[in-house]
């Protein structure tokens, strides 16, 4: 049974060059196309299409990657949940699949919102004010006490409140590599655990994400502990046996 | 209510040309806030009944703005030669369209809702005018999001109920699961889905 | 007389804050002289005629200007002051310390640096007549703004450049990271005025 099938399924040129806003926005747009409603059985549905999208954008033309990642391993659930009904799930587990159910509504009336408020844009007119006490005679009143003093701790105070953009990225990155550290390391006990060997998924894999997001599925399943997967080879479907 | 208020209150709105506090407009009219509240809602209700009139009043929570009816935005703008005209992307829309419906919120809940980081959206709709923000009582480090009164200008909107669907999108239930949820792009939720 | 006329002619002398001309008017609102004129008094009179209005038109043989009712300037002096003498907000002072360090800046800059929108804190400063304006050379929309001479002669300055740290701060590597991000080509010209 294959949890990711990379080339059942190729997506449209179209629906790749367009631009998401975000995991959410993603998902929403695959449940639309398909003209299902927002259930885990439609997002089960979908799962596929959306790792699939995640490998075709190859990672890092991706904003916000990890926000990507961590709906995809809650698809992960979804679908192995969908596909496996034997396998038994903590509540944590349960209450995130049905938080992205929730999750995706609420979103939804919030794009839908702001389809509308674009609308209101292009077609209203401004409702005009004047310039603040027009008229008004120039008085001149400097601030009690000021010194040039002030004037350097507010100057410095702002500087120090200037956001540095670097930041962002860097962070995802840090999240990402964090990510790919520990599914190393997992990857070592679970050799000795498991039969399957994943280092020959590491060597054909065309990128990072793709990596990431193949552990996340095979790891998903494994952390039951009531699962135990063998590959015969990369792209062949997964075999999973209950332990 | 004394047409002397009505008037006295037209007056200061007119000179003010930016939004004024409840609280300011109450100080100087040496009147009570509730008493404002009244004045500001009479003086709005007699713009819009008269067609003859040229103005409308704009008010958020806290402040009241006079304005032109966007009827007359083509003229006023031909006279001033300038447009408030704004060309919102879809992100920034959906930003909006969130502080719009649900302030005051935090930009921790505006992440949350769309599942990514929107900081800059926010910036860029802070400098455009569009939103305001202020500290956050229960977080130092925070900040709270609410629409300004630009934003109803451009819109023509005597205040943000007159948005479509405001009572639903405000009211609605699931958001507030939605937020109690840890952010989706958190580094601690990754971590855990490994 | 058409409502929509006497609209239209309120919005627009309610946004002028000078004297607007008949002829102008009437070919704003694309009417004849004598049409406006009719209009300017029919105008003059309902305010005239309605106790509850605040404001009032002024006129000579060329110009008209709505203002305040004589009656409310008591309390339309008494908002006015305490808008312009009340202590000063640390945005306020925030602005005019990037105004001191950087002069002469654009309003993009300052805006961009606060990352927020700074056109009301601005207005405040120019009418305490801590900072001026003047057209800038180099966009024909925008002003550039300087501390005023009277502001830096209470600092005990001559000019800016005796400020605290004037060198480093005005200099710091954080200002050309975040105008760069905005505005790319602007900064290079500013120095060139220095």
């Amino acid at each position: 049974m294959a949890l990711l099938t990379t080339s059942s399924f190729v997506m449209s040129y179209h629906f790749r060059s367009e631009q998401f806003e975000g995991p959410l926005d993603l998902l929403l747009a695959l449940i639309e196309k398909e003209k299902l409603d927002i259930t885990q059985v439609s997002l089960a549905q979908v799962a596929d299409q959306y790792l699939e999208y995640i490998k075709q954008e190859n990672g890092a033309s991706l904003e916000n990657l990890a926000s990507f990642l961590s709906v995809a391993a809650r698809l992960i659930l979804i679908k192995s949940r969908a596909l496996l009904p034997i396998l038994t799930f903590s509540d944590d587990e349960e209450e995130s699949m049905d938080n992205l159910e929730q999750h995706l509504r609420a979103y939804k009336l919030f794009r839908e919102a702001a389809q509308k408020l674009g609308l209101l844009f292009e077609k209203s007119k401004a409702a005009v004010a004047r310039e603040s006490f027009l008229g008004t005679q120039v008085v001149f009143y400097p601030p009690k006490g000021i010194t040039k003093e002030t004037l350097r701790e507010h100057f410095a105070n702002v500087l120090g409140e200037i956001p540095v953009f670097e930041i962002l990225p860097e962070k995802e990155l840090v999240a990402i590599i964090t990510l790919e550290e520990k599914i190393t390391t997992l990857q070592h006990t679970l050799r000795e655990r498991a039969e399957s060997s994943f280092a020959e998924i590491i060597s054909t894999a065309q990128d990072r994400v793709e990596v990431i997001v193949s552990f996340l599925a095979l790891l998903e399943l494994i952390k039951q502990r009531f699962i135990h997967v063998e590959q015969k080879k990369f792209f062949s479907n997964i075999l999973i046996k209950r332990l | 209510m004394a047409s002397s208020l009505l008037s006295a209150l037209e007056s200061l709105l007119f000179i003010s040309g930016e939004p004024v506090s409840f609280g300011r407009l109450g100080k100087t009219l040496a009147v009570s806030e509730k008493e404002i509240h009244e004045a500001v809602a009479a003086l709005s209700a007699k713009y819009a009944a008269d067609e003859m009139a040229g103005l409308m009043i704009l008010e958020d929570s806290k402040t009241v703005l006079l304005a032109t009816k966007p009827a007359n935005a083509p003229v006023v703008e031909s006279l001033t030669k300038s447009a408030l005209q704004e060309n919102m992307s879809k992100a920034a829309l959906e930003v909006l369209a969130i502080i719009a419906y649900r302030a005051p919120i935090t930009r921790t809940e505006i992440d949350a809702i769309r599942g990514v980081n929107c900081s800059f959206t926010l910036r860029n709709l802070l400098l455009r005018d569009l939103i305001t923000r202020e500290g956050n009582p229960s977080d130092s480090r925070g900040y709270i999001y609410r629409p300004t009164m630009k934003f109803l200008q451009v819109l023509g909107m005597a205040n943000v109920a007159s948005l479509p669907d405001y009572e639903t999108l405000s009211q609605d239930e699931r958001l507030r699961m939605i937020l109690q949820e840890e952010l989706p792009a958190s580094e601690e939720e990754l971590k855990d889905t490994i």
